[in-house]
């Protein structure tokens, strides 16, 4: 019951982030973005062309009007077709969407473990060797340019002039085999490069919580390392481990990896989204940024509900 | 690091550990190698852009000075590109660039940031508190790239879109940093002093409260330079970057199509000078960032 | 003070075997075959655009048209290896029946094609394709509501077209000059002749769609082609598209002689082992669409994925042996063929002559002024640089927009439009009073990316070489090609670079160009308005393909060049590679997309993989 | 008070690496506490004590800091020579720890029952039921009302004197020979502070262990203890019975201490009287005494070599130039 009043009261009060956000981006992606008309017209239009094209566009309406309509169309969440393909936006959406998460989430999931893992051991050998080769190589991924870590990925693990070991590019995916193969070298990228921002984040997490008062604490009382780490620190450590977590979620889904996508030819919603805002397609953006705002808002709610599950101290009033 | 508060009248003084503060945070660098090592290296990368500004250098980057692709020579040390103009030169043009759009990026964004950061701690609670944690909070929400590539869209031809899209981004962290340190300033005796004897509000901020926030912004400026030069890179790859001239991320992107074909100069130019100044930045702003966290005394 | 250690070991094992285990595991991947594709033949092609709509009345990219010609019907196509293209008869029983006025044509179709099986028709089952879908499918470009693409092509031409879409396209009512005779005859009356009537029945805004698809679609119909063509579309996303062959369709046996099989120039692609086959050769047809050369270039050479591509300019010389004739190094040609393609249509630019300071101007001197910065510019500009930058210097150079791929090409035409003449521009310049101070800022208008980019600080140096101060030479970079589009629609921009493809193989689509009337919004736009050559055009437009035409539109090509108004133009050359073991004379032209149902696989022993349910 | 000490510290020197070069935050010491004793020891901060006290249990955070000479006897086994997991037997068990921030020192996230019964098992070998029984015995104990209710609490619901109670309950609960307390009340308010106190007092009876109590405070020192040590700078600077450490102090520094406690019978409203000067820094040390340079005794031969620790009457004090006037001998 408090769980279920909390969570209308966070939905109301996200109310504001979700008009803030709708509002901006449709200032910006839609009403002042590319204008469609003259993709849709052939190579040799008229001006009543032209006229006829605008007016299907909405482009002749004011701003607030296309807001109004665009706040209706995000209640009833019916967003109609995209402008370029015709295809409706939620078919476009329930197609990218997976594809995006399936290419994202391995990539996500081993970045974040092996930075725990990492983290610790430079937290746990702190100021020593391990840490400092651990460090340095943070370092040295930290400053590479994402862009050439795909350049170069594709070039070693998918060229003829490579390993030759996966395909070049692509998403054809009818398997788990289908799927390691197409997922791998994205996954390695995305790895790589986020490694070494994963591996500072959780070391600084576990040294600030080795530093804390009640881990002296459990130290003087004789507790043993193993459950001193796994049980007292990181149960501490999990709330900026979380926050750092869920607030991933929306970018997953929506952007994905735009780069990815766009180098490795997959057919996600990043890429998707991407071409919308560069061809104006008023309805994918109208969707996807109302999906984002609206993910936010649950990701909100579900986060302090995580919070509260692990720190007694955050209140759900 | 001549970034010390200005003196300041003597009613609400601020109080004396910044001095220390800094003098320590000098002491405490000076004895970071790494750190040093990598101010020298972002002060080459500096006077190189600051020779290509004063046109001592690389003022040929435009011209066609060769043939097509040619192998590095005494005259072109990193041979020429396919219209046959000289890569040595455009990377270390692009020196230029970097430095414009990350300076440009990190001083603005960086002030901004301090600007609302400010305003909203000292009135946290307020309407204005409530009104830019709105906006902060809606800002973060937007997808990063997508909302750049869309004001860079929005803004369409103007060449410094890329800077605005990265300014209205990235003044987010350095707003919310500042904020919780103003909150915590605000309680100070001295600007509990200063209030008690009718200096004005927004004199007690700018003049009193931010200056001393001024380490936080050191440090947050030097992180939004990388993280600038490290998106121009990108958007200039996606073609919603560097309008006007050259820059490592137009070079990389001109080589995604010449390397398999075994021309790796303009990739090769563009990468390792990009990595070099990054990683020396990086490495700088964790020494400035050790240097001046109090923590860190006892530290190995 | 923070640090402390726990001294013993073991409290870390759990983070070193994550990280073993991950490691491990990364090393596991491989590349397995599809099993549900086993013993199909499958064909893998690629395409360096993504298609965007699949209904007809928007197929206005080569991408989209290649799509769209391949799942529907058009009256008429392109004979498979006859070059230059000629026409031949498609859904089309024979080439149209004019009328000696020119202004009646006659079409009658093929019987017993249908439409494919789909939820659209009673019982699913396609039904039989009629005049009266055609009719249909044309009036469809004059229907807003379909937002189509195509309707300049009859605009103004069909008998009582334009009043039928004033009157709100209302599809009950009869237009006057485009009617099904009978359920297989369709007449179509014109306003004036219009030679090019039966190239545009070609083009995939002509293929014919089932009214009953449309209705039941709506927009998705764009994403879901329901035609009559050789395939069926199995998926569509932004990535790729699968094709599978129409088993209804009227596959015939091929006849490479009647398509026009030249074997002096075509037999090395092994063609002639489909010769008296039955189509189809293939069981699926992937298309992938790859924006990015490296990937494409990349995913080509792997071996198992995509089986043709075009030659990255990069790799020209590393791959080719020869240009002229292209020959591949021998260790490409064990695997590959090749053959170069020189493209119907080209590339130019173009001053808007809306400008001022670059164009028509009030004041006769000035005027005149103009014309010698134009004349200077063009002779700044360095084509044969161009072609050795970026098209292999395979493409064709030619002056004036009449380009070698239309019969009314003239090789003798003086190639001083295009034979760059440094000196000589400077001379114009200083006669004419133009300095650096005084000289007008010239804006070059593009597409994002790196090529333009590149194309433009090519063009950049050369006016620098001429006296064109550096900072007065500007580059405006636009999102989309939308917004470039429509910068040149607007008459925004005082300098296009552009690009383009011929819609039918007559230099009437390329006049039209420069014709007045076309003035932005239409496709003229370097806004050219010459009364002389408009009248020039108005004549010959309506005139049959004859000497005294052709005499006409070299005149209009002259016109063009000594007014100074184009730097103009080449024709890249295109080249296909593709894997040896695929049987193919593939064509990259808009025109040029109707190969794709003569596709074949090669056994390997000379003659083509048969499907497996036939040969044991 | 027996003739052996339960503990025995001898020359403990503890040493920090720092970048600037090794620093002996703890340079020399000895000292014995005896069973059913309070001892004090008392100085400003960054004098070693807190140092000392964490080096009994074997917390000095390693790296940077260890135990660079010396040994620390517990009831004859020396702590300093025995490995982590024999460490870990002792701490909470014959050594316990309470700790100077209530607020900060109990995990926030674990309730108090897990937290105690947790140390409970592990030292006693009880099932969780039995422990449960057991931590509720000593909150009660402790002073908290309705302790079984309050045992599943979490820290935050607690104020912060009945944290320092639950930690004393802790530290308490496995019946440890010595309790070293650190600072137990400075965060505390008055009110508490003195229940605090008391409480520790009433449970040292109780249990008959030993205490060592680390503070700056003289006043509780006075209150609690029998005997004191003055730290200074990682030294000894006097150690006496409470008496005659507070009526006649012989160290300068001890004096000085002494000097700046505000004393209620004096009714003007005087400024106190500091020890004027800074603590020096550990990586310059002067040549001779410690506090030579903030001393107003001092003389040449104080800044020439440094003052052993030596006995005289009822102290031990490391000072060439003590208050009073009897003759020096060295301790025994």
């Amino acid at each position: 019951m408090e769980l279920l009043q909390f969570s209308v009261r966070k939905l109301i009060a996200g109310v504001p982030l979700v008009i803030g956000v709708t509002l901006i981006s449709f200032l910006l992606m839609v009403y002042f973005g590319p204008d469609k008309t003259f993709d849709l017209l052939g190579k040799n239009p008229t001006a009543e062309q032209i006229a006829e094209v605008r007016e299907q566009l909405g482009y002749n309406k004011p701003f607030l009007v296309r807001y109004g309509e665009y706040v209706r169309e995000l209640v009833t969440f019916n967003f109609g077709a995209s402008e370029s393909t015709g295809e409706p936006v939620t078919s476009l959406l329930a197609r990218t969407i997976p594809v995006s998460v399936a290419l994202a989430l391995p990539g996500f999931i081993l970045g974040n473990l092996l930075g725990v893992a990492l983290g610790l051991l430079a937290a746990y050998y702190r100021g020593g060797l391990a840490d400092k080769f651990i460090m340095g190589s943070a370092a040295i991924g930290m400053s590479i340019s994402f862009l050439i870590v795909i350049i170069a990925f594709q070039i070693i693990f998918s060229s003829s002039f490579g390993l030759n070991l996966f395909p070049v590019r692509g998403w054809d995916v009818n398997s788990i085999g289908d799927y390691v193969s197409y997922v791998t070298v994205p996954t390695l990228a995305t790895v790589f490069v986020a490694l070494g921002y994963n591996t500072r984040f959780y070391r600084s997490v576990i040294v600030e919580e080795m530093s804390r008062d009640h881990v002296r604490t459990a130290r003087a009382f004789g507790v043993p390392p193993a459950p001193l780490f796994y049980k007292l620190i990181l149960k501490n450590a999990l709330i900026p481990i979380i926050t750092r977590i869920m607030f991933s979620i929306p970018v997953i889904i929506i952007s994905g990896s735009l780069l990815l996508e766009q180098y490795f030819g997959i057919p996600g919603v990043g890429k998707a989204t991407y071409d919308a805002i560069v061809t104006g397609d008023q309805p994918v953006l109208k969707a996807v940024v109302a999906l984002t705002a609206i993910l936010l808002v649950i990701v909100q709610l579900l986060t302090d509900i995580l919070y509260r599950a692990v720190d007694p101290r955050v209140s759900l009033k | 690091m001549n970034a010390q508060p200005p003196a300041s009248d003597t009613i609400a003084a601020p109080p004396e550990r910044r001095e220390s503060l800094w003098t320590k945070a000098a002491y405490k660098f000076r004895r970071d190698r790494v750190g040093v090592w990598s101010l020298a290296v972002v002060l080459v990368y500096m006077a190189i852009a600051l020779g290509v500004v004063f046109g001592w250098w690389a003022t040929s980057w435009a011209e066609l000075e060769g043939g097509k692709w040619e192998p590095p020579s005494a005259e072109h040390w990193f041979g020429t590109n396919i219209i046959g103009q000289d890569i040595f030169d455009r990377a270390i043009y692009s020196t230029r660039t970097s430095f414009e759009v990350g300076l440009v990026v990190a001083i603005l964004a960086t002030a901004l940031g301090a600007v609302l950061g400010a305003l909203a701690g000292f009135f946290s609670g307020s309407w204005t508190d409530e009104i830019i944690l709105w906006f902060m909070g809606v800002l973060d929400s937007i997808p990063f790239i997508l909302f750049v590539a869309a004001i860079a869209y929005s803004l369409g031809d103007t060449p410094y879109a890329m800077h605005v899209a990265m300014i209205s981004t990235f003044w987010i962290t350095a707003g919310r940093l500042v904020r919780g340190e103003v909150i915590k300033l605000r309680g100070q005796e001295y600007v509990e002093a200063a209030h008690a004897i009718g200096v004005p509000e927004l004199t007690i901020i700018f003049r009193h409260v931010l200056p001393n926030t001024s380490h936080i912004l050191l440090v947050q400026a030097t992180i939004t330079f990388v993280a600038a030069i490290k998106s121009e890179v990108i958007l200039s790859f996606l073609g919603i970057g560097v309008k006007d001239g050259m820059s490592w991320g137009l070079m990389i992107a001109e080589s995604t199509q010449e390397v398999l074909a075994g021309f790796f100069n303009n990739f090769l130019a563009a990468s390792v000078l990009l990595f070099g100044l990054v990683m020396a930045f990086n490495l700088f702003s964790d020494a400035l960032q050790d240097a001046l966290d109090p923590r860190t005394v006892a530290e190995s | 003070m923070a640090g402390f250690s726990l001294r013993t070991n073991y409290c870390v094992w759990p983070a070193w075997v994550v990280l073993v285990l991950l490691l491990a595991g990364c090393g596991g991947g491989s590349d397995q075959p599809d099993p549900s594709l086993e013993g199909l033949r499958v064909y893998r092609h690629s395409t360096e655009g993504t298609p965007t709509s699949l209904d007809p009345v928007q197929a206005a990219t080569k991408y989209s048209n290649l799509l769209v010609i391949n799942t529907y019907d058009t009256l008429y196509s392109y004979r498979y290896l006859a070059r230059p293209y000629e026409l031949k008869p498609n859904l089309a029983a024979s080439l149209p029946e004019i009328s000696a006025d020119g202004l009646t044509y006659t079409i009658r179709l093929r019987k017993g094609v249908r439409f494919i099986d789909d939820p659209a028709f009673p019982n699913a089952e396609g039904r039989e394709v009629v005049a009266k879908d055609v009719v249909y499918s044309l009036q469809r470009h004059f229907d807003p509501a379909t937002r189509p693409q195509g309707a300049w092509l009859w605009q103004g031409k069909i008998v009582g077209i334009d009043d039928w879409k004033e009157a709100g396209s209302d599809y009950s009512q009869p237009v006057e000059g485009l009617r099904a005779l009978d359920s297989h005859t369709l007449q179509i009356k014109l306003v004036k002749p219009f030679p090019q009537l039966a190239y545009t029945l070609a083009q995939g805004y002509a293929a014919v769609v089932p009214r009953e698809a449309v209705e039941k679609y709506g927009r998705e119909f764009a994403l879901q082609p329901v035609g009559s063509g050789p395939f069926r579309l199995e998926s569509f996303d932004t990535a790729r598209a699968v094709l599978v062959p129409n088993p209804d369709y009227r596959w015939a046996p091929v006849d490479i002689y009647a398509e026009g099989y030249d074997p002096d120039t075509q037999s090395f692609s092994g063609i002639e082992a489909i010769h008296g086959q039955l189509p189809p050769f293939v069981d699926r047809f992937e298309l992938a669409f790859v924006q990015d050369t490296s990937a494409r270039w990349n995913s080509f050479t792997k071996g198992n994925e995509i089986q043709i591509a075009s030659l990255p300019v990069e790799l020209a010389d590393s791959v080719l042996q020869s240009k002229q004739p292209v020959v591949l190094q021998p260790e490409y040609a064990a695997r590959y063929h090749v053959k170069s393609d020189i493209e119907a249509g080209f590339v130019y630019q173009s001053f808007n002559m809306d400008f001022p300071e670059f164009g028509y101007h009030p004041d006769p001197i000035q005027a005149e002024r103009n014309h010698a910065l134009r004349c200077a510019v063009v002779k700044s500009f360095d084509w044969e640089a161009r072609n050795e930058s970026f098209y292999f210097g395979l493409g064709a150079v030619f002056p004036g927009i009449i380009p070698p791929v239309v019969p009314e090409f003239d090789p003798e035409l003086s190639r001083d439009s295009v034979t760059r003449d440094v000196a000589g521009a400077r001379q114009l310049l200083i006669d004419n009073g133009w300095n650096a101070d005084n000289l007008p800022e010239l804006l070059y208008g593009s597409t994002g990316g790196v090529r333009p980019r590149q194309f433009f600080e090519q063009f950049r140096a050369w006016l620098v070489e001429i006296g064109y101060p550096k900072k007065k030479v500007k580059l405006k970079q636009f999102a989309s090609f939308g917004d470039l589009n429509k910068q040149w629609r607007e008459s925004r921009l005082p300098y296009i670079a552009v690009g383009w493809g011929l819609d039918y193989p007559d230099a009437e689509n390329t006049l039209q160009l420069f014709y007045g009337p076309n003035a932005a919004p239409g496709s003229n736009s370097s806004n050219y308005n010459n009364p002389e050559y408009n009248a020039l055009y108005e004549q010959a437009a309506v005139m049959q393909p004859s000497p005294e035409r052709t005499r006409i539109y070299r005149r209009m090509n002259q016109i063009l060049i000594d007014d100074c108004v184009s730097i103009t133009g080449l024709s890249r050359t295109a080249i296909p590679i593709w894997h040896r073991e695929v049987i193919v004379y593939p064509s990259s032209q808009i025109i040029g997309g109707y190969y794709w149902p003569y596709i074949a696989l090669s056994d390997g022993a000379g003659g083509i993989r048969q499907a497996q349910t036939e040969s044991p | 008070m027996t003739a052996t000490p339960l503990l025995k510290v001898t020359d403990l020197a503890i040493e920090f690496s720092t970048p600037q070069g090794r620093v002996r935050a703890v340079d020399g010491i000895s000292f014995d506490v005896y069973e059913n004793e309070t001892l004090g020891i008392v100085g400003e901060s960054g004098c070693g004590k807190t140092v000392t006290g964490l080096s009994l249990l074997g917390l000095i955070p390693s790296p940077p800091g260890r135990i660079a000479a010396g040994s620390i006897e517990l009831a004859g086994r020396n702590l300093a020579k025995l490995d982590e997991a024999a460490m870990r037997e002792v701490r909470g068990g014959e050594i316990s720890m309470i700790f100077q921030e209530p607020m900060t020192a109990l995990n926030p996230v674990f309730t108090v029952a897990s937290q105690m019964t947790d140390v409970i098992i592990r030292h006693k070998g009880l099932t969780r039921a039995q422990a449960r029984r057991e931590a509720i015995d000593m909150l009660g104990k402790v002073g908290i009302p309705a302790p079984a209710r309050r045992l599943d609490d979490y820290p935050h619901q607690m104020s912060g004197g009945m944290r320092q109670r639950v930690m004393i309950a802790m530290a308490l609960a496995c019946g440890p020979k010595l309790l070293v307390a650190d600072e137990p009340t400075t965060a505390l308010d008055v009110t508490t502070q003195a229940q605090v106190i008391e409480l520790i007092g009433q449970l040292q009876r109780e249990f008959r262990m030993a205490v060592i109590l680390i503070t700056h405070d003289l006043g509780v020192v006075a209150e609690t203890c029998q005997r004191a040590l003055v730290m200074y700078c990682g030294r000894i600077a006097e150690q006496a019975q409470i008496e005659p450490l507070f009526r006649s102090p012989r160290h300068p520094y001890t004096h000085g201490l002494l000097d700046s406690i505000p004393r209620i019978r004096d009714q003007r409203l005087t400024q106190l009287p500091t020890i004027a000067g800074r603590v020096p820094d550990l990586l310059n040390l002067p040549p001779g005494c410690r506090f030579a340079d903030r001393c107003t005794r001092a003389q040449e031969d104080c800044r020439t070599a440094e003052p052993e620790l030596t006995q005289a009457g009822q102290s031990a004090f490391a000072c060439y130039h003590p208050i009073g006037h009897q003759p020096a001998e060295p301790v025994a």
